[in-house]
C-alpha cells in the first residue's frame, strides 16, 4: 500500500497538480484582460515546486508506488532544469500573448499540466507511467498550439502534430506490448533483469524497433522529424519557444529510462539504430537549414541537427556518455529558448519577426540585443568560448572514447556546414542595412530575462565545469 | 473446438470490417464499420477472459467515442469526392507496403518464443470475477497512474472547451415577457433642440432629426432584445 | 483452443490494416483519426492476449489506461479538427500547405 | 428461464461433456442472442426485398426519384450541419463516462482496497469536479 514516505517523495507533483486546479478555478473568476493573477500564481507555483523538488531530493535512488516512480539524481536535475526553463518560457509567453492580444488563462494552466507531464515522464520507471506522462505532456501541447483559434497556421500545425504524435504513440505502445509479452512485466527494472536472465529473443528486437520509432519521433530525429519544421513555424512563437525547450529534457529522460534503464541488455541493438538516426539527423538538419528564409523554420532544422548530436552521447553506452548528452540537452534548451525569445522581442502586434530578413541591421537598432543574438548564434554553432561548444566537445570526446572515431569526424564535418547558417544571421545583423529603424518595443522584464538568458550562455561557457560535474555525478550514481 | 470457431468467426468479422472501414467512401459508413470492429473485438476479449474491458470498450467506445465521431462527421460539411482523390493512386503502393509489413510481422511473431507465456492456460471458473481482480490491482498498485489519468481527463475538458467553445450566442427567438414590459420611453427618445435661425438649410428640420433618432433607437432596441 | 500466436497475428494484421488506412486515406483526417483508434485497438489486443496467456492482470490494467487516454486523445483531436475546419473549410491534408520550406 | 432451458438443451447437444468450456457456457445466451438477431435481421431484409422484387412493380423516372420539397426544386443538401454545442456535450459525456468506468470496479472492490483506495478515488473525483466547475463557469453547460 501507500506509505507516508511515498507521498512525501511525490510532494512536488501533488503540489503542482493542486495549484494547477486552483489556478484554473481562480482564472474563471478573473476579469483582468492581462490575467495578472493567473500569471503570477503560475510563476509562483513553478518557483515553489522547484524548491520542493530540490528540498525533497533523496540522497540515493528511491522507488515508489510499486516501482512505477523513481526519484534519482537525474530526475532532480532535469526537473529543476524544466522549472527554470518553463519560468522563462512563461515570462516570454505572457509578454507575447499580451502584445498579440489573445491572452487566455488556460494557456498557463495547460502549461502547468504539460510541466506535470514532463515531471511524470522524467520520474517514470514503468512502461505505464512513461506512456501516461508522455500523453499528458503531448495532449497539453496540442491544445496550447491550437489555442490561437483564428490562426490558420496554428491549427494546421496542431493537426499535423496531433496526427503524427498519435501515430508515434501507437507505435511506441505496440513496442511496449511486445516487451511486456516477452518479459512479463511493466517495470523497467524487472524488464532489464528478465532480459538478462532469459537471453536474446528476436521479439525483443522487434519490440525495440517500434519503441525506437516512438523515441525518435518525440526527440525529432530523422526520418521521424516531419512534424518539427511545420510545428515550429506554424505555432505561435511563444508556444514554439515552450515546445523547443523544456519538453526536450523530458524526451531525453524518456530515452534514458526506456533504453538505458529498461533495455540496457539490448545495447548492441539500439546502438546501431541510434547511429543511423544520428547521422541522418545531422545531415538532414544542417543541410536543409541552409536554404531556409524563415528563422523559425531554420531553427527547427537546427533542432534536428542538435538532436543528432545529442544521440551521439546516448549511443556511446557509458555513464559519462549519458552525462555528455544530458549536458548537451540542457545547454540546447537554454540556447533555443533564447533564440525564440529574440523573435518574440522583435515582434509586435500583428507582426512576427520570423523572417531572417527581419534581423537585418539589428546592430544599429539595438547593439545590446544584437550582441545577445550573437552569443546565441555562436553558441549554437559551437564556437569555443560559448556554452554550445562544450556540449559538442563533451559528446564528441565520449564518442571517440567509445571507439567511433569515424562518427565523430562525420559529426564535426556536419557541424562545420551548420556553422554557415548561424553565421549568416550574424552577418545580417552586423553588415546589412535595416529595412526599418523602428525601435524595439518590449517591457523591462522581457529585456532583463533575455539578457540573463544570453549572458548565462557566455558565463556558463567560460566555466562549464560545474554543470558538467553535476551531470556526471548524478549519472554515475544511477549507473 | 467451438471456442476456436467462434474466435475465427469474430476475427474474420473484425478484419473484414476494419478493411471496409479504410476503403469505403462515406465517413459515416467508416464510423459504422469501426463500431462493428469494436463489437467483434469485444467478443474476442470475452473469449480471452477480459470481461470488464470488453464491456468498457462497448460502453465507452461504441457508446461515447463513436458518437463523437458521428457528430463531427455531421458537423463538418465535407466534400467527399475531393477527399477520395488519390485513393486509387496510393492503393498499389499502400497495399504493397501493408502486405509486406503484415508478412514480416506475422513471420517474426510466429518464429518468436514467448518464454514466460504458455499456451496451456488455467481457465477460471464461473465464480471468477475479472472486474474484482482488475479493481484490486488498480486500486492498490496503480494508484499513481490512476491519478495521472484523472489529470489527463481534466486536460481533455480544458482543451475541448478552450478550443471549441464560443461565447453565448444571440438567439433570434422572441421573448414575449420582455416585449410586454417595454415602455414607450425605452423606444422613443425625444431630443430637445434649439430652434434654428431662418437662414438655416431647410433639410435641417428638428422634427426630421428626432424622427431619425427615434427610428435608429428602435432598431437598436430590437437587436438588443 | 485459441493459441497466443493466433491472437498476436490477428493484432498484427489489424495494425497493418490501420497503417495501410493511414496511407490510403492521407487526404481525409477524419478517417486517419479512426485508423489511429484501430491501431490502438490492435495494441490493446496484444496486451490482453499477453495478459491472458501470462496469467498476469497488469496487461489488462495497461489496456484500461490506454482506453482512457485514447478517448481523451480523440476528444482533443476532434476539437483541433473543428478549429481547423472553421479556419480552412477543409479537412483535406493536401490543402494544408500554407507552410513551405 | 426459457433461455436457460434452451441453453441446457443446446449445450448438452453440441458439446462433449469432456471439454466443457466455461467462457462459452457463461456467454452462451449472448451468443444465442446475437445469432437470433442476425438470422432475424437478415431474413427480414431478404424476405422484404425478395417479396418486393417479385410482387411489386417499379417504374422509376427522374422526377419521381428526386427529393420533394413543396414543389420547389431541392436547393440544399439534405444533410444539415450540426451545431458545435452537440460536440461539446458529447466530449463532456465521454469524460464522465470514463469516470464511471473507473468508479465501477472501485465500487465492486471497495471492501478490499482499504482507505488508500477510497481516498485515491476521492482525489480523482475532486480533479474531475474541478473540471466540472470550470465548464460550468465557462457556460459550456448552458444550452440557450
Amino acid at each position: 500500500m501507500i506509505s507516508k514516505a511515498e507521498i512525501l517523495i511525490l510532494m512536488p507533483e501533488i503540489f503542482i497538480l493542486t495549484l494547477a486546479c486552483l489556478i484554473l478555478i481562480v482564472d474563471t473568476f478573473s476579469q483582468d484582460p492581462l490575467r495578472r493573477v493567473t500569471y503570477y500564481l503560475s510563476q509562483l507555483t513553478l518557483v515553489l515546486t522547484a524548491v520542493l523538488v530540490i528540498g525533497f531530493s533523496p540522497e540515493q535512488t528511491v522507488y515508489a508506488f510499486g516501482n512505477s516512480f523513481i526519484s534519482d539524481g537525474m530526475s532532480v536535475v532535469l526537473k529543476t532544469g524544466v522549472f527554470v526553463i518553463s519560468f522563462f518560457a512563461f515570462l516570454y509567453s505572457h509578454e507575447y500573448l499580451k502584445e498579440h492580444g489573445w491572452l487566455k488563462g488556460e494557456y498557463f494552466v495547460l502549461g502547468l499540466f504539460a510541466i506535470l507531464g514532463m515531471m511524470i515522464l522524467i520520474s517514470a520507471y514503468s512502461l505505464l507511467t512513461v506512456y501516461l506522462g508522455l500523453e499528458l505532456l503531448s495532449l497539453s501541447l496540442y491544445a496550447m498550439i491550437a489555442m490561437h483559434r483564428e490562426s490558420t497556421t496554428a491549427s494546421e500545425a496542431a493537426m499535423k502534430f496531433f496526427v503524427l504524435g498519435a501515430i508515434a504513440s501507437g507505435m511506441l505502445l505496440y513496442g511496449m506490448s511486445m516487451i511486456y509479452g516477452v518479459t512479463g512485466s511493466l517495470e523497467l527494472g524487472t524488464i532489464a533483469t528478465n532480459i538478462e536472465s532469459n537471453g536474446d529473443n528476436p521479439l525483443l528486437v522487434f519490440g525495440l524497433v517500434f519503441i525506437m520509432v516512438g523515441i525518435a519521433f518525440k526527440l525529432g530525429a530523422v526520418p521521424f522529424h516531419m512534424w518539427i519544421p511545420d510545428v515550429y513555424q506554424g505555432s505561435p512563437t511563444c508556444v514554439t519557444l515552450f515546445i523547443a525547450s523544456a519538453p526536450k529534457l523530458a524526451a531525453f529522460a524518456m530515452a534514458m529510462r526506456l533504453l538505458v534503464d529498461g533495455l540496457q541488455p539490448l545495447l548492441n541493438d539500439w546502438q546501431g539504430m541510434l547511429i543511423i538516426l544520428s547521422i541522418l539527423s545531422m545531415a538532414t538538419g544542417n543541410i536543409i537549414a541552409i536554404s531556409q528564409t524563415n528563422i523559425k523554420r531554420m531553427l527547427a532544422y537546427s533542432t534536428i541537427a542538435h538532436v543528432g548530436f545529442l544521440l551521439l552521447g546516448l549511443l556511446s553506452g557509458t555513464p559519462s556518455g549519458y552525462a555528455g548528452s544530458m549536458f548537451y540537452i540542457i545547454t540546447y534548451a537554454l540556447m533555443s529558448m533564447g533564440a525564440f525569445g529574440m523573435i518574440i522581442l522583435l515582434g509586435r502586434k500583428g507582426f512576427e519577426a520570423d523572417e531572417l530578413a527581419h534581423f537585418k541591421g539589428l546592430s544599429e537598432r539595438s547593439p545590446w540585443f544584437a550582441f545577445i543574438m550573437l552569443i546565441l548564434m555562436f553558441s549554437m554553432a559551437g564556437v569555443p568560448p560559448f556554452l554550445g561548444f562544450w556540449g559538442k566537445w563533451f559528446v564528441l570526446k565520449e564518442v571517440v572514447d567509445a571507439g567511433f572515431v569515424w562518427l565523430a569526424a562525420t559529426a564535426v564535418f556536419f557541424s562545420i556546414i551548420g556553422a554557415y547558417y548561424y553565421i549568416r544571421v550574424i552577418k545580417f545583423m552586423y553588415f546589412d542595412k535595416a529595412d526599418s529603424m523602428t525601435a524595439i518595443k518590449a517591457s523591462k522584464q522581457m529585456r532583463f530575462a533575455l539578457s540573463v538568458n544570453g549572458l548565462a550562455l557566455l558565463i556558463l561557457g567560460l566555466m562549464p565545469g560545474a554543470l558538467l560535474a553535476i551531470c556526471v555525478s548524478v549519472l554515475s550514481i544511477a549507473a | 473446438m467451438i471456442e476456436q470457431t467462434v474466435f475465427y468467426i469474430f476475427s474474420a468479422l473484425l478484419l473484414l470490417s476494419a478493411g471496409l472501414m479504410i476503403t469505403v467512401r462515406n465517413p459515416v459508413f467508416a464510423a459504422l464499420f469501426l463500431i462493428l470492429s469494436f463489437f467483434s473485438t469485444s467478443a474476442i476479449w470475452l473469449l480471452l477472459e477480459a470481461e470488464f474491458l470488453a464491456i468498457t470498450l462497448v460502453v465507452v467506445y461504441v457508446g461515447a467515442v463513436m458518437i463523437l465521431f458521428m457528430f463531427v462527421v455531421m458537423m463538418l460539411d465535407i466534400n467527399l469526392s475531393a477527399l477520395r482523390e488519390g485513393f486509387a493512386r496510393y492503393l498499389p503502393i499502400g497495399g504493397m507496403v501493408a502486405i509486406s509489413m503484415a508478412l514480416s510481422m506475422v513471420l517474426v511473431i510466429n518464429a518468436g518464443e514467448f518464454g514466460l507465456a504458455s499456451d496451456t492456460v488455467q481457465r477460471h471458473g464461473a465464480d471468477y470475477s475479472n472486474t474484482k481482480e482488475l479493481g484490486v490491482a488498480l486500486y492498490t498498485h496503480y494508484l499513481y497512474p490512476f491519478e495521472i489519468a484523472g489529470a489527463i481527463l481534466l486536460v481533455a475538458i480544458i482543451a475541448a472547451i478552450t478550443l471549441t467553445m464560443r461565447g453565448p450566442r444571440s438567439s433570434k427567438a422572441q421573448k414575449p415577457g420582455e416585449q410586454v414590459l417595454v415602455k414607450s420611453t425605452d423606444r422613443l427618445r425625444i431630443i430637445k433642440m434649439k430652434s434654428e435661425g431662418a437662414d438655416s438649410e431647410p433639410e435641417k428640420d428638428p422634427l426630421a432629426e428626432s424622427k431619425l433618432a427615434q427610428s435608429e433607437d428602435i432598431t437598436v432596441k430590437k437587436e438588443s432584445l | 483452443m485459441i493459441t497466443l500466436s493466433n491472437v498476436l497475428v490477428l493484432a498484427a494484421l489489424l495494425f497493418c490494416i490501420s497503417v495501410a488506412g493511414i496511407f490510403l486515406n492521407r487526404k481525409n483526417i477524419l478517417i486517419i483519426l479512426m485508423c489511429i483508434e484501430l491501431m490502438l485497438l490492435s495494441v490493446n489486443m496484444n496486451f490482453i492476449a499477453f495478459s491472458y496467456f501470462l496469467g498476469d492482470i497488469n496487461g489488462q490494467i495497461f489496456v484500461f489506461f490506454i482506453l482512457t487516454v485514447a478517448a481523451a486523445e480523440s476528444a482533443i483531436g476532434l476539437a483541433i479538427l473543428v478549429v481547423l475546419f472553421r479556419n480552412r473549410n477543409t479537412i483535406n491534408v493536401d490543402d494544408l500547405k500554407s507552410m513551405e520550406g | 428461464m426459457y433461455l436457460v432451458c434452451l441453453h441446457e438443451v443446446f449445450f448438452n447437444f453440441w458439446i462433449d461433456k469432456g471439454v466443457t468450456n466455461q467462457v462459452l457456457e457463461n456467454y452462451f445466451p449472448i451468443l444465442l442472442f446475437i445469432v437470433i438477431g442476425l438470422v432475424l435481421g437478415v431474413s427480414m431484409i431478404v424476405i422484404g426485398f425478395g417479396l418486393g422484387k417479385i410482387m411489386g412493380h417499379a417504374r422509376p423516372y427522374k422526377a419521381k426519384q428526386s427529393p420533394y420539397e413543396c414543389g420547389f426544386e431541392a436547393f440544399e443538401n439534405a444533410r444539415i450541419k450540426f451545431d458545435v454545442r452537440y460536440y461539446l456535450v458529447a466530449i463532456l459525456f465521454i469524460i464522465f463516462d470514463l469516470e464511471i468506468a473507473f468508479l465501477f470496479p472501485w465500487a465492486v472492490v471497495l471492501d478490499e482496497i482499504g482507505m488508500a483506495g477510497f481516498w485515491a478515488m476521492m482525489i480523482f473525483l475532486a480533479v474531475l469536479v474541478v473540471g466540472f466547475i470550470y465548464e460550468w463557469r465557462k457556460g459550456a453547460l448552458e444550452w440557450e
